[in-house]
Formats: structure tokens, C-alpha cells, sequence
């Protein structure tokens, strides 16, 4: 049932409740690294700051993506789920949804604390986090086949994983444009729709694909 | 069960297989080592399609019962589906709620007390021995209510004391109706229910 | 830790540690309560307001002493932590893990004092200034270090694991400074760096002096007090095993054929 | 070896275990499931440290004599140690290389010959059955020159011909004066070398 | 021995190519977000490029690091290694050089094509180049030891990350310094030898603590 997986992997993510707080750290290390290599002249700083914080969200996401399904499949968990009498469809977005909640949403809530560091203004605060909260499921949604496809490591899958890749780099783009237009002072929204668009478009057919995918994996 | 054929990679396993199972029977599938028992199993649980031929429960194909047909069966491969964070009560509640049987905590204590695994409840499943595991995952078989269950090498990493539980767990099964189909390479002998057997060649 | 000189041998066994870390702690605590009145007060009326800051300086009686703490507790920390893994003292070992998560807070404290006290004085929360940076480094240290022992379940695996690490980082800390002095120094210039030192006023001085002396006495006490939760849990565990493993394994036969 | 114990967590699984094995012999550890079996075989590969006690190799406590220990010692495990993606012919040579022994890929093709995996050399061990991998972990046996060996659970999902082969297999061992430890829940009779048994309680 | 151990790591790194690539792709898409999400503006981007580059190289080499040990330790090869009669301190160190061959190298090589989409003259390229060749095995060298303590923990992807990104920091601030120095016109030489000596540190004393980590880990 929808509520018992999402509840297995919020006990889950409990356990390994290091486990989210690291990815938290972690993303917030990978942004402190960029004013490190780079320079730490502010104005230089604030220019980079919205792809910066994208880059590390889409990093700190693909690393705790990885786990969603191989620990079950080690396991043979995920054998029993696809036994279970439930729709896979629910299934898959009771997973996702989870790994979201747990991975993502502390993410995109510490984001503007990271912004603060690079100077950014607050009403830039704000669209970088209604940017990060349409952004980031897309980027779970999307992770999850590429996570499903890399299971069974077969051959063909391998190769679509790696073309769920260059899947994320329009949410990157449009999620990094709008920042940066509330920058320089133009009206972000258009960017924020398209964003919106895609998030809608993967919540309709991603969790196909992830089913798809994990029947394969699993044969 | 109809004229079964599996084809893995370039090797024809078997071909032209056919049997049908009814209500109270154990169906034994012995062999040597690769000759296809965990491949059968598998088909037989939809996770593998069949190269040939079709598998029917209650007289439709089970590809196109789908959900429904999962709601009558209960499987146990080689690994034992069981998550190492997870303490044994929560493992055996999860597995059960995913199957739409929601456990009170005292019952699961209960059931883990049967199968030996007092005093290990609390403890998360990484920490107890390759039986304990097995174990914890048959516990699954004293859950469910299903009428089929498929079971790969039931028998492994068990001691004496666990063996005479799964055989009297599958003596009660039989006796209300179920089926049971299971594979071993150790003969399973049972005091009730219809026995059948099939040896596949290597 | 000063005490420990006497008779190490008999208080490193937790067990016995336990009952004298209870009757410490009061000789650290108290006084440490005082001198943290004491200063604070000296700090806030005593002193003299300053003619370029105002009152925001007085942030600095924290500040100082905070980012002193969290510093020296780091060394501390690896080194009790080396001291645990070499010579197989679990009490050390504790002492460690005990110190991390005060050496965490001290840092904290310091970033955080000091960006409240950058918002006023420079007009922002934060710059990438060398001091700052490292100090922020530091604290990632820290958290490692604190989310490796948390991801382990096994004490005896999670004090070892907690000590490689912490000596690995032991090693780095000073390339770690001096790499982020060179690169905020050879970048374009200076940008802001700190105010320099001003010449103290005496009771300025008087009153840091108190109150790094009251940080040691709260982390003294402080630690000891963790210690004790530590020991607790963890001979709890061992409590059980005297009660519970009286089970000892039995030999039905050997025989030989 | 002395006085042997063992505390996992917060339990005592046993204590004051006294036993020394000599040339030709087979030592045979049985017990319940969870009576720790599996953690007595890891101290005595020095994979993990005893609570108390020590373990002495020819007189010389194995914690001292780190890697030289190590040449005359042979561990099989719960888990295989075959890589998934590796075929048999490179997983055995890979092994053997690691061990110091130079494999050419003939001799590699007739031991898994011998351990009955003809025609599945160029597999990848993922496509391999549950037995034909544990096959291939014990063709290591066959390759290895060491004199004492550390098997756990041997005969898991191995069928009876199978079976019959460790038995060959550990009776030349000893033979040639090898020593073995083995953890079963099987009886394991064999018609040469010693016999020595360990029941642990739980 | 040493080369059978990298000849094995050799061979599945080459069955699990995808991975590679993978991170090779993934290196690529991070260092191009930056020009899609800042503007054109090629003195903005050549003063970033060295910085971005930097920060990427070790992000890539931290995703793969994951894998060091992990794969080994749950099939149960990794016991299997620790019982071989061969100084572990080789085989970590043929493990991680392996590693580097098959991870870093790739990336170094791909590094001077995209500092040529910042506009970096051909001298910087090459002192690009360079302080990578030198600083890449110390990630790898590092990022071992991280790997080795994380070892069977789950979540171990994330939590690797937070503990070794904080120790790669003075590489990743020689590295970058020599390459702005390069961009400009000053001579790298101080920073490279700076790097090169981390090299020689790291050289000595990672392995021993990858070693005691394994230990530790395995038990
Ligand atoms: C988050 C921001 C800050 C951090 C992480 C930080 C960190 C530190 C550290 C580590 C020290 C001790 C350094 C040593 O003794 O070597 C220190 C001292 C000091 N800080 Fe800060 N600081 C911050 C912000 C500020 C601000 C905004 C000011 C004042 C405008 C300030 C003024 C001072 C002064 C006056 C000292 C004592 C001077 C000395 O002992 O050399 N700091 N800070
Ligand atoms: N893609 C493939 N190409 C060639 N052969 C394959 C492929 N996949 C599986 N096989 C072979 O099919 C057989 C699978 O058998 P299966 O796992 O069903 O055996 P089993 O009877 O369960 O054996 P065991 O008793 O060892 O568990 C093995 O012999 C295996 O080598
Ligand atoms: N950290 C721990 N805390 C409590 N109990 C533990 C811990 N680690 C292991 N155990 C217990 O120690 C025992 C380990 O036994 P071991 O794996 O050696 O058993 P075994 O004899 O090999 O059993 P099997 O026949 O099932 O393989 C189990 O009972 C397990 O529950
Ligand atoms: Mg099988
Ligand atoms: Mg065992």
C-alpha cells in the first residue's frame, strides 16, 4: 500500500538519519567549495551564486538517488514489492516521493541560508527557493529511472542511464536562468512556468518509465 | 500449467514442460545445480517470462491476472528479502503491510517467538546470523493468507530445529487448501497433503 | 585534564571514572558559572564603549573565546581519540566523542557570533576571509567526524573509525589553514579582512581573560557530563551482557574419531 | 588454540572454549542457528577480534604473525567472493593471482571442468546459478596450496554430486596433511583423516 | 599481487564502463552548466574557469570513489583480499591506482578540451593540465580513506562525501591558484610545487590509513 511504502522509507531514512543530514552537509560543503577555487570577491560571487547552488542541489540529489532502489534490490526486497498486489505506478511514486521529502526538501530549506553567504538579495531568496521546490522533484522523478535502469547493470540499460543525465540539464538551466533574472532585476516567472511545465510533464511519465525499467532490471 | 519452455541466453534449460497443480498439494522441484529450478520459479511468479508456452492460475494467464494474482501468492527466492536496518519486528510488519495485512506489534512478537527468534526482535536484521535471517523471512509465511507459495532452497542455512518448523508451516498450508511449490536439493518429507515432484535434467 | 595525573591507572576504567566525573563536575561547573557572570558583567557595564563600534564589539567576549575553544578542542579531541585506538582505552575513546560535539558547538558559536557581529560592522552576514573560511572548514570537520560515529552502530568500530579520522584531519588542519591564507591573501588584494587588534583597554582585556577562562571550566564540566551519559549507556550495554550472557557456550560432545 | 571467547553486542555467545587442531584433521563446528558458528570461524581467519582468548598458529598468536599467516590459510565465507561481473575463468585466475599462484587459463578451465561447470566458463557470475557460483568459490580449493582451511557452511545450495566433490576435495586435503575447520548444519562424513567436533550451545 | 590486483580492477572497470562514462559525462555537464547559466561574458568566465574546473574534477572523483571498496565488500571479495598473503599496504595501493587510471585519468584528459570553451590560452591549458595530473591522485588517495571508513554503512555515498571533501580543500586551492597565476601571467610554479609535495605527503600516509580503516571496517 501507497502509505506503507512511503512510511518503510521514512523509517527507513530514519535509521539512516545521518544519512540525511549528511546529504544536507554535503551540500552545503559543495557550495562552500565554489568561493574556494574560485575567489572570493563578492560581486564575482553573486554572478555564480544560482548556478552554484543548482549544481550542488542536482549533485546532493543524484548521490542519494543512487540508494533508491539497489539496497532493496540487494536484498530482494524489491522482488517482494513487485510481488506485492499493489499498482507499481504507486509504488514507484511512493518511493520517490519519500526519497524527496527526505532528501530534497532540507535541502531546498537551507538553500537560502547558503544564498545569504553569496550576497544575494531576498527577494532573489525567494525565487531560488520556489525554484529549487518546482525543481528538485523533477530532478527525483528523473533520477528514479535512471536508479531503476542501473540495477540489473544490463548492457542497453546502462547506455539510457547515462541519457538521464543530459535529462536534468534543462531543469538546471531553467531553475539557474530564473535566479538569475530576479539578479538583474527582471521578472523570473517565465522561467518558474517552464520549470513548472517540466515538473508536470515528469510527474505524468516518469514513473512509467521507472516501472518499466524496474521489470527489466529485475527479469 | 502448460508446455513450459525456458530459454536462458543460448541454452534451452528445458522444454515441453507441463504439469498443473491443485489445491493441497506440495510440488517439489529437485535437479542438479543450474538445471533450471530457480528459472521455473521465477516464471512461475511472473518475474522471468516464459520463452514458451504459458502459465495459467485458475485457468487465466498470469501475465494478464497481473496485481490480482499477486494478491494469492507469496515468494521466497534465494535471498531473503529482508532489510538490514530494519529490526525483525518492523521487517516482518513492512513486509506485511506491503501486502495489505497490517500486523499489530504484539502479534509480530508473537509470530518471531514461533520461529524461534525470541530476543532477537529489536535487534536490526544486519546483526543476526545467516539463519536468523532465513528465518525471519519464512516468518512471512505465517502471515500471509495466500494460497500459493513459491519457495527457492527453503531449506538453507537452517538448522534441524527450523527445518521441522517450515515443514510443519507447510503441513498446515496444504491442509487448508493452499499449494506450495518448492525447490530443494534436501528431500522434504510431510505427514499430510498430496506430494508431486518434478526432476529436471541438467 | 589536569586530575587525571592521579592515579590514571585505576580512573581509566569507566566504570570507576564514573563516580569521580559526578563528584567533579560541581568544581568545574560552578565556578565556570561564576566566571561567566563575572565576565559578561565586566564585558558589558565595565568596559568602555568603543569609539569606532559602539557597542557591538562586546560581541567579541564571546566571539574570542568561542573560536579559541573550538580550536584547541579539535587537537584535543584527535588526540584522545589517537590515545583510544593505540592503546585500547575506551575511556579515552568516550573522551573523544564527548569532546566533538562541544568543539562543534564552540564553532558554531564563533561563525555565528561573528556574523552577527559582521552585519553591523561591515554590512554583511558574511565574506570569505581567510579566518572565517578555515573556521568554517573546521566545523565540516567536525560534523564528519560526528556523522561517521553516528552512521556506526558498534561502539568499538565507530571509536577506531572516529580516530583515523580525526588524526587524518589532525594532519591536514594546518595545510588546510595556511592554503586558505594563501588563497585569500594572493587573490586581488586584500577585500576586508578583520579590524585590526585594538589596543586593549584593560578591563577588555580582564574581562576575555575571564571568560575563556569560564569556557574551559564549562567545556571541563560540560565534557564530564557527556562522558557519563556515555559511560552509562555504553556499561549498560556491557551490565546486560554479566546478567544476560550467563549462557557460556557448552561443549555436548568432543569427541574424536 | 586457548580459551577462546566471544561477546557480540551485548550478548555472550560463549566463553572459556578450549581446542587444538592438529595435521589430517577435520574440525566440524555444529550448533543452532545464531550459536556463532560464523563469528568462531572469522576470529579464527582474524577477521575479527576476540573478546578474550587468544588464537595460536603453530605455537604463534595469528594476531603477530599478520601476513604469513595468511599463505597458509583458505577462508570461504556465507558470501561467495565471486565478482558478479567477472566470468568463472577470470574470477578463478583473479583469485588464484591474488593468492600468488599463477593460473594459466588451461589449468583454469579444466578444475572448473572438474567442479562441474563445463561450458560455463565465459559466463559472467551474475548469470550463473545459486550452485554454480558456490561452485566456482570452492574451485579455489582446488587451486590453493594452503594447509589449513576455513570453510563456512560448505554445502549450501549444493546438490549431491556436488556435495560428493567437497567431500573428495577435504578428504585429499587432509590426506596431505591439511588441516580443516568447517561450520555445517549437515553431517559431513568423510572415509579418511581425523574427526573432531564442536557442538556449540545457544 | 600489485598487478593483479589493478589487472582485476582493470577488467571491471572495463565491464562497468557506463560508470565511467558516466562520470566522465557528469564531469562535462557541470563545467558547461556554468557558461549556460552565467552570462556570456568571457572575462567572467576565464576568470571562473579554473575554479570550476577544479571543483568539478573533484566532485567527479568523489562520485566514483563510492565504489572503491564497496562492490568488493559485498560479494565478500574484499575478505577474500584481506586474507591474501600480500602487504595490504599494495593493495590499497593498486586499488587506487587503478582507480585513478580509470577514473581521474579520463578526466585530465578531457579538461584542457573544455578549458578551451573559457577561452584559456594554450599556456594555461597546460598548467591546467599538470595541476591535475598532480592533484588527482591525491583526491584519489584521500578519498580512499574516506571510502575505507564508510565502508558498510549505509548511505555511505553521502556520508564519504562530507568526510573527505573538507581534507581535499588545500588541493583544490593550489590547483586552482597555479591556474590563475597562469591566466594571470604570473608563474605557477610555487602552487604546482605546493601541490606536488601534498602529492608526496599523501603518498606516504594515505594507504597506511586506508589500511587501518579496512581493518576496522571489515570486523
Ligand atoms: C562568521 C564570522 C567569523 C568567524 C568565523 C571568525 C573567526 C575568528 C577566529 C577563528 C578568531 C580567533 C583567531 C585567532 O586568535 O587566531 C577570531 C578572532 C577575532 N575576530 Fe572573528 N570571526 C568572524 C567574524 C568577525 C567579525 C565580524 C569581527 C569584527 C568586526 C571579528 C573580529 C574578531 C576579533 C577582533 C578577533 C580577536 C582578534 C585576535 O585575537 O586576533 N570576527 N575570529
Ligand atoms: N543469459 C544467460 N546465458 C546463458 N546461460 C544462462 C543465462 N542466464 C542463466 N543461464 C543459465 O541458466 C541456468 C539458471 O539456472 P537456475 O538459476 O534456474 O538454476 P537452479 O536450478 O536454481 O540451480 P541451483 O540449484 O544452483 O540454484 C544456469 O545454468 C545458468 O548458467
Ligand atoms: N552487535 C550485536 N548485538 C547483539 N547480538 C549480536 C550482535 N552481532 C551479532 N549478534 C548475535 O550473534 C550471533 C551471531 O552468530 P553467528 O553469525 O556466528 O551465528 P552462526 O552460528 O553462524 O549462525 P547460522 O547457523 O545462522 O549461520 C547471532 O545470534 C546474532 O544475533
Ligand atoms: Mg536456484
Ligand atoms: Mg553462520
Amino acid at each position: 500500500m501507497f502509505r506503507w511504502i512511503i512510511r518503510r522509507d521514512l523509517i527507513l531514512a530514519w535509521r539512516r538519519r545521518a544519512d540525511v543530514l549528511s546529504t544536507l552537509f554535503f551540500f552545503v560543503i559543495v557550495v562552500s567549495l565554489f568561493p574556494l577555487s574560485i575567489s572570493p570577491d563578492p560581486r564575482l560571487l553573486k554572478s555564480i551564486a544560482p548556478g552554484v547552488v543548482w549544481v550542488a542541489a542536482l549533485l546532493a540529489s543524484m548521490l542519494s538517488l543512487g540508494r533508491l532502489f539497489s539496497n532493496d534490490y540487494v536484498d530482494g526486497t524489491l522482488e517482494q514489492i513487485l510481488l506485492t498486489p499493489q499498482p507499481l505506478y504507486l509504488i514507484v511514486l511512493g518511493k520517490v516521493l519519500a526519497q524527496w521529502l527526505v532528501a530534497e526538501v532540507p535541502l531546498v530549506l537551507m538553500a537560502p541560508i547558503l544564498g545569504v553567504q553569496f550576497g544575494l538579495s531576498q527577494n532573489t531568496l525567494v525565487v531560488l527557493t520556489i525554484s529549487l521546490l518546482l525543481g528538485t522533484p523533477v530532478l527525483s522523478l528523473i533520477g528514479s529511472i535512471g536508479a531503476a535502469l542501473t540495477l540489473g547493470l544490463r548492457g542497453s540499460g546502462v547506455l539510457v542511464a547515462l541519457l538521464v543525465l543530459p535529462l536534468y540539464i534543462p531543469v538546471l538551466i531553467f531553475g539557474a536562468l530564473a535566479v538569475d533574472a530576479s539578479i538583474a532585476g527582471s521578472n523570473p516567472q517565465a522561467h518558474l512556468s517552464l520549470l513548472g511545465a517540466v515538473l508536470a510533464l515528469s510527474l505524468v511519465f516518469a514513473p512509467w518509465a521507472t516501472c518499466a525499467a524496474l521489470r527489466i532490471s529485475v527479469e | 500449467m502448460n508446455s513450459l519452455g525456458c530459454v536462458r541466453g543460448d541454452r534451452r534449460l528445458f522444454s515441453g514442460l507441463n504439469f498443473s497443480v491443485s489445491a493441497g498439494t506440495l510440488l517439489q522441484v529437485t535437479g542438479p545445480n543450474g538445471c533450471g529450478k530457480t528459472s521455473l520459479l521465477r516464471m512461475i511468479c511472473a518475474l522471468l517470462e516464459p520463452a514458451e508456452g504459458t502459465i495459467k492460475w485458475q485457468g487465466e494467464n498470469i501475465r494478464t491476472l497481473g496485481e490480482e494474482y499477486f494478491t494469492s501468492l507469496t515468494f521466497l527466492g534465494h535471498r531473503n528479502g529482508v532489510k538490514e536496518e530494519l529490526s525483525a519486528i518492523e521487517n516482518l510488519r513492512v513486509a506485511s503491510g506491503l501486502n495489505g495485512i497490517d500486523l499489530r506489534p504484539k502479534a509480530a512478537v508473537k509470530i518471531l517467538r514461533d520461529m524461534g527468534l525470541e530476543g532477537r526482535e529489536q535487534l536490526p536484521a544486519r546483526l543476526l546470523s545467516e539463519g536468523q535471517r532465513r528465518r525471519l523471512a519464512l516468518a512471512r509465511l505465517a502471515v500471509c493468507n495466500t494460497t500459493l507459495w513459491v519457495l527457492d532452497e527453503v531449506l538453507t542455512s537452517l538448522d534441524k530445529a527450523a527445518v521441522a518448523l517450515v515443514k510443519s508451516l507447510i503441513e498446515k498450508h496444504l491442509d487448508n487448501g493452499g499449494l506450495a511449490i518448492v525447490a530443494t536439493h534436501q528431500e522434504l518429507e510431510l505427514n499430510s497433503g498430496s506430494f508431486l515432484r518434478i526432476e529436471l535434467a541438467s | 585534564m589536569p586530575n587525571r595525573k592521579i592515579n590514571w591507572y585505576k580512573y581509566a576504567a569507566p566504570a570507576n571514572f564514573y563516580p569521580l566525573a559526578g563528584k567533579l563536575i560541581p568544581w568545574f561547573g560552578i565556578p565556570a558559572a561564576l566566571l561567566f557572570v563575572a565576565g559578561l558583567y565586566i564585558g558589558f557595564f565595565v568596559a568602555p564603549t568603543d569609539f569606532q563600534q559602539g557597542d557591538a564589539y562586546r560581541i567579541i567576549f564571546i566571539h574570542v573565546p568561542a573560536a579559541w575553544m573550538g580550536m584547541f578542542l579539535y587537537i584535543l579531541m584527535a588526540l584522545y581519540a589517537g590515545v583510544g585506538w593505540a592503546f585500547n582505552a575506551r575511556l579515552a575513546s568516550m573522551m573523544a566523542t564527548a569532546l566533538s560535539i562541544t568543539g562543534a558547538m564552540f564553532t558554531f558559536l564563533s561563525l555565528a557570533t561573528g556574523s552577527l557581529w559582521g552585519k553591523p560592522t561591515w554590512g554583511t552576514w558574511w565574506v570569505w576571509d581567510a579566518r572565517m573560511t578555515s573556521t568554517l572548514i573546521l566545523l565540516f570537520l567536525y560534523i564528519g567526524f560526528i556523522s561517521l560515529q553516528a552512521a556506526i552502530d558498534d561502539p568499538r568500530r565507530a571509536d577506531r573509525a572516529g580516530a583515523v579520522l580525526a588524526l587524518v584531519g589532525l594532519i591536514n588542519v594546518p595545510i588546510i589553514y595556511f592554503s586558505v591564507q594563501w588563497w585569500n591573501t594572493l587573490h586581488q588584494g586584500a577585500t576586508i579582512r578583520l579590524l585590526n587588534k585594538p589596543t586593549m583597554a584593560p578591563p577588555m582585556l580582564a574581562a576575555m581573560l575571564i571568560m575563556l577562562a569560564a569556557c574551559w571550566l564549562y567545556s571541563i564540566a560540560i565534557v564530564l557530563m557527556r562522558l557519563r551519559c556515555i559511560i552509562l549507556e555504553r556499561e549498560h550495554e556491557a551490565g546486560r551482557t554479566l546478567t544476560l550472557g550467563a549462557k557460556t557456550a557448552q561443549f555436548s560432545r568432543m569427541e574424536s574419531i
